[in-house]
């Protein structure tokens, strides 16, 4: 078993349990990030365990369509998508069973797996024939390419700053002191990253492809049922392993699970807090955002690396 | 100006004023009227080139072969001028045809009325 | 373009032409003596060809394929002359040249100098080789005959048939004679092929006084074909 | 051996005796016309045959036995006795066309032509300057008679303006020739160059004879007589004006040009290369065919008298460059003015008739590319020379307009190719044996003279080479089913690439399977056509025989040969396609645009030497070498279609065939990249101007990559957008490539190997979809999914590739560039490279949503699946694509190990099958492992919590109340990133379509505007011919001051 | 000024002359004539060049028979013109 170093039986356990606790987190997370919107908003909000809730019913439902193979496949694609991410990304450092699978690629690997759910996922949704899925998808799709840009450059800036593209060493090299972080060492090439990671976290001002509360469109309003249940546990997960890999390149990563908990949250809560303030963009608004702001600071940072 | 000089400037004159003719008479007889000129002035250039002054014409009838040399002019000249009189001859009778036929076909001998073709 | 503008070009162009002319007249000296081509001429054309007429000597052989060439341009002339008008026939009715009378007078007067006109030009190619004159010149005095006949509304005009046949017959036999010559003397056109003679006899000079009949023969059956298709088509055919 | 002299006393002597004969016996004239023609032709090819086998020596034929210069000489040297040849026998082959009309006009017309031909066989044999004038005027005489032969009443007008041109010219002619014997006392030819010219007024009168004899060349643009009897006069005679008059003519003026002396040479250059300019701009204007064919002439003539004037001290090499051109011009002018004859009508479209008879598309294609100097044909060997003859004296600019005129040419004739092939004719073809035999005699001796010229050429003789061979011998099979030739084919293929594997280096092996058995491969597919499929596998034989013999060239000569035919069959083969003409044109004028900067590149590089190997690139001389790589650069990123000089890629790739697409983009494409290639790997970096070379293309690159993309995601047609993507994919290749490092280089094979794959894939996919729905338009499809399940499976598994997305092979094309662009200091068009990354994401996903997914549209509720054999290539694909992404070693590791070799270095360690950099890791097999077991976990799962899942039919709710004007523009695959369009519309700006169109604009406003000045007016036409003389008269004065 | 030259500029002086009426006058026939007479003077001239040759031919055929070609066609064209 050359192709998996150093492969034991326990690492499945160990990225199962991973999966796990992140899912779980995630869930819980969103909704407490859902609650304290409400209580911002002066409205009660919604208990934390609602997310299992809407799971379990899900999973219960008994209607069950499919529209065709890929319809049926898509929800496995953006499940498949969201776990690949989590265990090709190390979650905590230091520890050796946390790494995952991650030997498996570097940075690379992570940055381009991001795309095979959205892909499943668009695929799936497409199958159902619903005009207005599509219309979600080619938002979406438009969107988040040119978020990804100032992501791309920040990461670039960052992969010269250290010479590598293995996600283990950057982590390696910020540990010590809080300013190894690359937020202090590199912070343009921080904000440019966190730019694209404000947009592509479906919240407002970026949400216009999913825009449940106007247009009962985009992807989620075809499924139903187990698959949905298998999105959901997707954007319990999804956003969680994504927010790992900016905590990893840019916040100096987490050495334990406490640690990861605060630092995803707080990631997490960036995102949040913006959308709470900010109206909604169209999406072409959103491209020139893009390429106004976020363009330009990842060339700066490519550029005094 | 002596002998050669003035059939020089002669022929030289006969070819401009033919082509002169040529190139402004519109009508189509005309302009072959004016090329009979200039074809006349080529033929008075040919010859007053050969042309060796105070010299007796290329005939041994009573110039005895010894002193050919010294005393003819220069025959080549003159023999190329015969081929080209009758060449022009020859020119001047197919253009003729042509005006003819063009005149038939057309009831003109306006040269600038057959330009169908062109471009 | 306008009238002015229309005469103005050529003229431009002719003054620069002149000056290109007036560049060759300034430039020009004659010789003094002859050139080498033509003191060659001078010293060998008696003792190659046995021409007392320098001119015919070259014209026949030295510059045979030349005049070859300038028998085909009538023969060719002549052919598409014919071709020319031959499918645009006059007009029926009166036929002769249009602004000259025939009259009684003319056509008697050409009975009568027809065959004067002949001999005479046959006399002056006959004697290419030794006065001036040949070929061309006593084809064009034939031709007159033909144009004589032609003015006159002569009823007996040479049939164009014959004319052509002579004309033919004439260039058929003139470029075997030259290939005579390359086979028994010198070279194309040679005209050694039969004896030189005694210098300054009619019968002297070898073939040219052959070949220059032919020519006289042909040139005039060309010109008087050229004439007769200008004048009138009907009889073309 | 018969006396020379023969020819001319033949002529005659039959002539003379034409006289003879009754007027009514117009057979038997006609008899005695050819069999004396057939005499002459024999005469003048027995001399021709025995004086190139050296069995006799040149011969100088005296007459009346005095030596010249006191008698008249001819000779009879090769030259003269092979020109007499193609004269004498277009002669008869003129002869046996116009039949009907020498009939009808009767014998005088036949002893009108027969003069002709001997007077222009005099023209060539004589040495006597008189006598060069009696024929020049016994042509006149009889070309004005034979334009009678029309029935045409036109010609008539033409023929008097001829007329009274040919007056002028002899006037001058006679007052130089009469001036010349006084200063040289001699009329002989010879004599001119022996004896210096006597007196200050001779030079002026031997410029009076040269100039009288250009004149007689038609010389743009005192030329306007000559097109209009081109236009008007049988096409017989327009083949013998054009080819034989043409031919004797020039070789008189060679003849005074030779003697006259190296001083008077640039007058030949100069006239003869603003004819060769300005008579093919004019062409631009043309739409009727036989004055096309005019100003072909005027400017192929042109040419050759450049060449007599730039090659006056080649000695021998100029009678081999000028003979080529020469006869090659005869043999193909003569055959198109015959084709004429049998085409009806005169529009240049009306030649569509030919397509009744393949035969005919043959011989009018041979004639094209004898013109437009192809290989094989005597006038490719010609340019060749003649450009390295530049570049080595360092004649740049007069090299530039010579190859940008040759540029045009092609442009014109191709251009009336397209329409031949595409166009509908007017009225049917007038069929007619013996004159189809003519035109079939004259390919055949286009062949001929190919295979004669190749090996005099001292390079490989491109007529016997194999893979050429095998390309034509699918002519005479073209009778046969199309599928027992694609048999043939793949089986050519096949043996051609196992029998040249040997000896490769990795690099080039890769090259010559993607282009040799892939194309193999790709030709499965094409056993889907039915019937004979006419004229498809010459072209592509051709194209493949190209590209096989590219990548095993050793020398420059062979490289530019075979990409010469690369580029050809590809034109034929684009042409195929339904609506293709305009873009067949656009994509032969780009490529052999390209084309020249290649042979100008090689040519500069040479500097003098004809057989320059490749590898010596590397030693060029350092102050020409950024000019070479600029100039090879250029050609090869033509070829790959990069930004600016792209627009002929995406409607040649759209609209070819189905099967034909994916050649000529997943393997056609290769060849610019592998020259691209060779030239950075022999040359390496140079830099112009204190810019780096590679750094320019490094820049190309990713504005290829990045507006490639974008534009492809803009479009509506499937092809179309697939083609932008091959622009954007080439793009990448060549930033790789010029990032100059290892990886780099890795990177750029990488792609060229993914995008074939994928690349091929898609097209046969969408071309197997079009086949069914009959559109190419995305909005017109949708819902395919479940009706052709494995053109989606390939099509899914191909965007999968190309995105770069793992597990597929595309992933390591990112991770190698990643990994390359760590190493480099150029950052900035990395940006244009990331952002061209998502939106290839876009359109790729816009190719499968709008196909596949959605709903299906009435119309095509009951397509099939496409048909077998197009999915049986990409079966093939994504089998090679699944095992290429998870065992990426079996091909990489060698090509790696090799570019290691040419840079020392060794950048990825390859661990079994684990590649690890300096920077990171790529697991191909683990991150297998990983994916397909997550989404077989998921898929599980998702089954058996819905194992009783219920399958239902979509609705349709595209059209809410009413059916709108438009009603494509409400479908949501219309316009499908629309917003994406609003924000990054301003890229789509056709800033090089406008540039490029502007300049075919700006040509054919000139060529419009230009040929105004061909009044019609025969006087006009004198008054023009005197302004020429006058002013080539100032200027060489000037210049001579 | 010898008498050979006195009698060429004489003939010089009248041959372009006779030119000099062909372009400019109205009359084609009169064009024609004149073209003649200048075809006689300048055979006139070939004699005095030592041409005795030349100047028969051009006195026959340039003079003679190109006049009467003219005269030829001009009258056809006259014939046919007028109807």
């Amino acid at each position: 078993m050359t192709d998996f170093p150093n492969f034991q039986w326990a690492q499945v356990g160990y990225a199962l349990l991973t999966l796990f606790i992140v899912i779980n987190y995630g869930m819980v997370m969103t909704a407490v990030v859902r609650k304290i919107g409400a209580r911002v908003g002066g409205r009660y909000g919604i208990p934390v365990w609602q997310n299992y809730v809407d799971l379990l019913k899900n999973i219960a439902l008994r209607s069950k369509i499919s529209h065709g193979v890929m319809y049926y496949l898509g929800p496995v694609f953006r499940l498949t998508g969201g776990v690949g991410l989590l265990m090709f990304v190390p979650t905590i450092y230091g520890s050796e069973w946390h790494q995952n699978f991650s030997y498996a690629g570097d940075l690379i690997l992570a940055l381009y797996f991001v795309f095979f759910g959205t892909l499943g996922m668009a695929l799936g949704a497409g199958e159902s024939g619903h005009p207005h899925s599509a219309i979600g998808v080619s938002r979406g799709l438009a969107q988040v390419t040119m978020a990804e840009l100032p992501l791309a450059l920040g990461v670039y800036a960052l992969s010269l700053q250290y010479g590598t593209l293995d996600i283990t060493k950057i982590v390696a090299a910020q540990q010590g002191s809080i300013f190894n972080w690359t937020l202090f060492t590199n912070p343009i090439a921080t904000v440019a990253a966190m730019i694209a990671f404000v947009g592509t976290m479906m919240r407002s001002p970026f949400d216009v492809a999913m825009a449940p509360q106007e247009i009962p469109i985009g992807p989620p309003t075809e499924y139903h049922s187990s698959y949905l249940a298998l999105m959901q546990t997707n954007r319990a997960l999804f956003p969680v392993a994504k927010v790992v890999i900016y905590m990893n390149l840019f916040f100096g990563g987490a050495t334990s699970w406490a640690e990861f908990a605060i630092k995803v949250f707080c990631l997490y809560m960036v995102s949040v807090v913006i959308g709470v303030v900010h109206p909604r963009f169209r999406v072409e608004q959103s491209i020139r955002f893009f390429l106004k702001w976020g363009l330009p600071i990842g060339v700066l940072a490519i550029l005094v690396v | 100006m002596n002998l050669v000089q003035i059939s020089l400037a002669t022929g030289f004159l006969l070819i401009l004023l033919g082509l002169y003719g040529a190139l402004t008479n519109r009508d189509i007889l005309r302009m072959i009227v004016s090329f009979t000129i200039a074809d006349t002035g080529v033929n008075v250039v040919l010859v007053a080139v050969g042309y060796l002054p105070g010299r007796e014409a290329p005939i041994l009838d009573t110039i005895p072969v010894a002193e050919a040399a010294s005393r003819i002019t220069d025959p080549v000249p003159q023999a190329l001028v015969l081929t080209a009189i009758v060449i022009g001859l020859g020119v001047t009778a197919l253009m003729l045809a042509y005006a003819y036929r063009l005149f038939r076909a057309r009831g003109s001998l306006d040269i600038s009325e057959f330009t169908e073709l062109k471009w | 373009m306008n009238f002015t503008t229309r005469k103005a070009i050529p003229l431009v162009l002719l003054l620069l032409l002149g000056s290109v002319f007036y560049a060759l007249f300034a430039g020009y000296t004659p010789d003094e003596t002859l050139n080498r081509s033509a003191s060659y001429y001078a010293s060998q054309t008696v003792q190659d060809t046995g021409a007392q007429n320098v001119v015919t000597a070259i014209i026949v052989t030295y510059r045979g394929l030349d005049t070859l060439g300038e028998v085909t341009v009538l023969f060719l002339t002549a052919a598409i002359v014919g071709l020319v008008l031959a499918h645009s026939k006059a007009p029926k009715g009166r036929s002769g040249s249009g602004f000259l009378p025939s009259g009684e007078l003319l056509t008697t007067g050409t009975r009568m100098l027809v065959p004067v006109i002949l001999l005479f030009g046959a006399y002056v190619f006959l004697n290419g080789h030794l006065t001036p004159g040949g070929g061309f010149q006593g084809g064009a005095i034939v031709a007159s005959a033909m144009l004589l006949m032609l003015l006159s509304d002569s009823a007996e005009r040479f049939s164009h048939r014959l004319i052509s046949r002579i004309e033919s017959s004439a260039g058929l036999t003139y470029v075997i004679l030259g290939l005579l010559g390359m086979l028994f003397a010198g070279g194309f056109l040679d005209n050694r092929i039969l004896p030189l003679g005694s210098f300054g006899s009619i019968l002297s000079a070898g073939a040219i006084p052959l070949i220059y009949a032919l020519i006289g023969l042909k040139v005039g059956a060309e010109f008087s074909s050229i004439l007769t298709s200008l004048e009138a088509t009907e009889d073309s055919q | 051996m018969v006396s020379p002299l023969l020819i001319l006393v033949a002529g005659l002597g039959a002539a003379f005796l034409l006289g003879l004969l009754r007027d009514t016996s117009e057979r038997v004239a006609f008899y005695v016309t050819v069999a004396a023609l057939g005499f002459m032709s024999f005469v003048a090819l027995s001399w021709t045959v025995s004086l190139a086998l050296g069995q006799v020596q040149p011969v100088d034929i005296y007459t009346a036995d005095a030596r010249p210069p006191f008698a008249i000489n001819l000779r009879m040297g090769l030259p003269e006795a092979t020109l007499a040849s193609v004269v004498a026998l277009i002669g008869l082959l003129s002869a046996v066309f116009m039949r009907r009309d020498l009939m009808r006009l009767g014998r005088q017309s036949m002893a009108v032509l027969l003069v002709l031909i001997m007077a222009l066989s005099g023209l060539i044999m004589t040495r006597d300057l008189f006598n060069l004038f009696v024929f020049i005027e016994l042509i006149v005489i009889a070309s004005a008679g034979l334009v009678l032969l029309s029935q045409d009443t036109r010609a008539l007008g033409a023929g008097f303006k001829y007329l009274i041109v040919s007056q002028v010219i002899s006037i001058l002619l006679l007052i130089g020739v009469i001036f010349t014997y006084h200063a040289n006392g001699s009329l002989n030819i010879d004599d001119i160059a022996a004896t210096p010219m006597g007196f200050t007024g001779a030079s002026l009168a031997m410029f009076l004879v040269l100039i009288a004899l250009v004149l007689e060349l038609k010389p743009f643009p005192a030329n306007g007589w000559a097109l209009d009897i081109y236009e008007s006069a049988h096409p017989g005679f327009s083949a013998l004006f054009s080819a034989a008059s043409g031919t004797a003519t020039l070789f008189a003026v060679l003849k005074l040009f030779e003697a006259s002396g190296p001083d008077w040479a640039p007058l030949a250059t100069g006239i003869g290369l603003v004819t060769f300019v300005g008579a093919n701009v004019l062409a631009l204007a043309q739409d009727h065919g036989r004055r096309l064919l005019g100003y072909s002439s005027v400017g192929q003539i042109g040419l050759v008298l450049m060449v007599v004037g730039y090659g006056a001290d080649w000695g021998v090499g100029l009678y081999y460059v000028a003979g080529g051109l020469l006869i090659s011009h005869a043999i193909a002018k003569a055959g198109l003015f015959w084709l004429s004859g049998m085409v009806k009508a005169r529009q240049l479209t009306d030649w569509a008739a030919l397509r009744q008879n393949p035969v005919l598309v043959v011989a009018f294609a041979t004639f094209i590319a004898m013109l437009s100097g192809l290989p094989p044909f005597p006038a490719f060997y010609a340019k060749w020379t003649l450009v390295h003859a530049m570049a080595e004296y360092a004649d740049y600019p007069l090299m530039a307009i010579f190859l940008i005129a040759a540029l045009i040419e092609a442009a014109v004739l191709f251009r009336w190719f397209g329409m031949a092939i595409k166009r509908e004719a007017t009225l049917p073809l007038a069929y007619n044996l013996s004159h189809e035999t003519v035109v079939l005699i004259a390919m055949t001796a286009g062949w001929v003279l190919s295979f004669v010229w190749g090996p005099l050429s001292g390079f490989d003789n491109l007529v016997t080479v194999v893979p050429f061979l095998f390309a034509l011998l699918f002519l005479p099979l073209d009778i046969l089913p199309a599928r027992i030739k694609n048999v043939i084919a793949i089986a050519g293929l096949v043996v051609w690439y196992v029998t040249s594997t040997g000896g490769l280096d990795p690099l080039r092996m890769i090259f010559l399977t993607i282009m040799v058995l892939g194309g193999a491969l790709l030709l499965l597919a094409s056993f889907h056509a039915k019937g004979r499929r006419m004229g498809f596998y010459t072209p592509a034989m051709l194209m493949f025989a190209g590209m096989a013999l590219l990548v095993t060239s050793t020398t420059s000569f062979q490289f530019f040969a075979a990409w010469e035919f690369l580029t050809v069959g590809s034109y034929f083969l684009i042409l195929r396609g339904a609506n293709s003409e305009p873009h067949a044109l656009s994509y032969i004028t780009f490529s052999l645009g390209g084309a020249f900067a290649l042979l100008a590149g090689f040519a500069i590089a040479a500097e003098g030497h004809y057989t320059f190997y490749l590898e010596d690139l590397s030693e060029v001389a350092p102050e020409l070498a950024p000019y070479v790589f600029v100039l090879l650069a250029a050609g090869f990123l033509t070829k790959t279609a990069t930004m600016g000089l792209h627009i002929w890629l995406p409607g040649a790739h759209a609209e070819a065939e189905t099967d034909v697409s994916p050649m000529v983009s997943g393997i056609l494409l290769k060849a610019g990249l592998f020259g691209l290639f060779v030239l950075v790997m022999e040359m390496g970096r140079q830099e112009l101007y204190g810019v780096d070379l590679t750094v320019v293309l490094v820049w190309l690159g990713a504005i290829s990559a990045f507006i490639g993309a974008v534009l492809a995601a803009f479009q509506e047609d499937a092809k179309r957008l697939l083609a932008y993507s091959s622009i954007s994919q080439m793009g990448y290749a060549l930033f790789g490539l010029a990032l100059m490092n290892h990886l780099g280089w890795l990177l750029a094979m990488m792609f060229a190997i993914n995008h074939f794959v994928y690349k091929s894939m898609l097209f046969l996919a969408v071309g197997g979809v079009k086949e069914r729905t009959h559109t190419k338009l995305m909005y017109k499809m949708g819902g395919l999914i479940t009706l052709m399940p494995y053109s989606f499976v390939s099509v899914l598994v191909g965007i999968i590739a190309m995105s770069g997305v793992p597990p597929l092979s595309g992933f390591g094309g990112r991770w190698i560039f990643y990994n390359a662009i760590m190493t480099t200091d150029l950052r900035l068009p990395m940006i244009l490279i990331f952002m061209a990354g998502p939106v290839g994401f876009l359109y790729l996903f816009r190719l499968i949503h709008t196909i596949f997914l959605g709903q299906p549209k009435d119309e095509l509720r009951k397509v099939k699946e496409a048909p077998f054999w197009i999915l049986l290539p990409q079966m093939i694909f994504v089998a090679f694509l699944i095992a290429f992404a998870a065992l990426p070693g079996m091909i990489l590791q060698r090509v790696d190990g090799y570019i290691g070799t040419l840079f020392g270095d060794r950048p990825l360690v390859w661990t079994g099958r684990i590649i690890d950099s300096q920077y990171g890791t790529w697991n191909p097999v683990a991150i297998w492992g990983v994916i397909i077991a997550v989404f077989v976990t998921v898929l599980l799962l998702l089954v058996w919590m819905n194992h009783n899942a219920q399958r239902v039919k979509q609705f349709n709710i595209v059209f809410s109340a009413e059916r709108p004007f438009k009603p494509q523009t409400t479908h949501f695959a219309w316009n499908f990133f629309a917003p994406y369009r609003k924000a990054m519309g301003f890229l789509e700006m056709p800033v090089s379509t406008s540039f490029w169109t502007g300049v075919s604009n700006a040509l054919h406003g000139t060529a419009e505007f230009a040929r105004k000045f061909y009044t019609g007016n025969g006087q006009t036409y004198a008054v023009q011919l005197l302004l020429f003389v006058i002013a080539v008269y100032l200027i060489s004065m000037g210049a001579s001051s | 000024m010898t008498l050979l030259t006195f009698m060429a500029a004489l003939l010089a002086v009248a041959s372009l002359g006779a030119a000099v009426i062909a372009l400019v006058t109205r009359s084609t026939v009169v064009a024609v004539l004149s073209a003649g007479l200048v075809s006689l003077f300048a055979s006139v001239m070939f004699l005095l060049l030592a041409a005795p040759d030349v100047a028969m031919t051009e006195a026959a055929i340039g003079s003679g028979l190109t006049t009467f070609l003219f005269f030829f066609v001009l009258g056809r064209i006259r014939r046919e013109g007028t109807k």
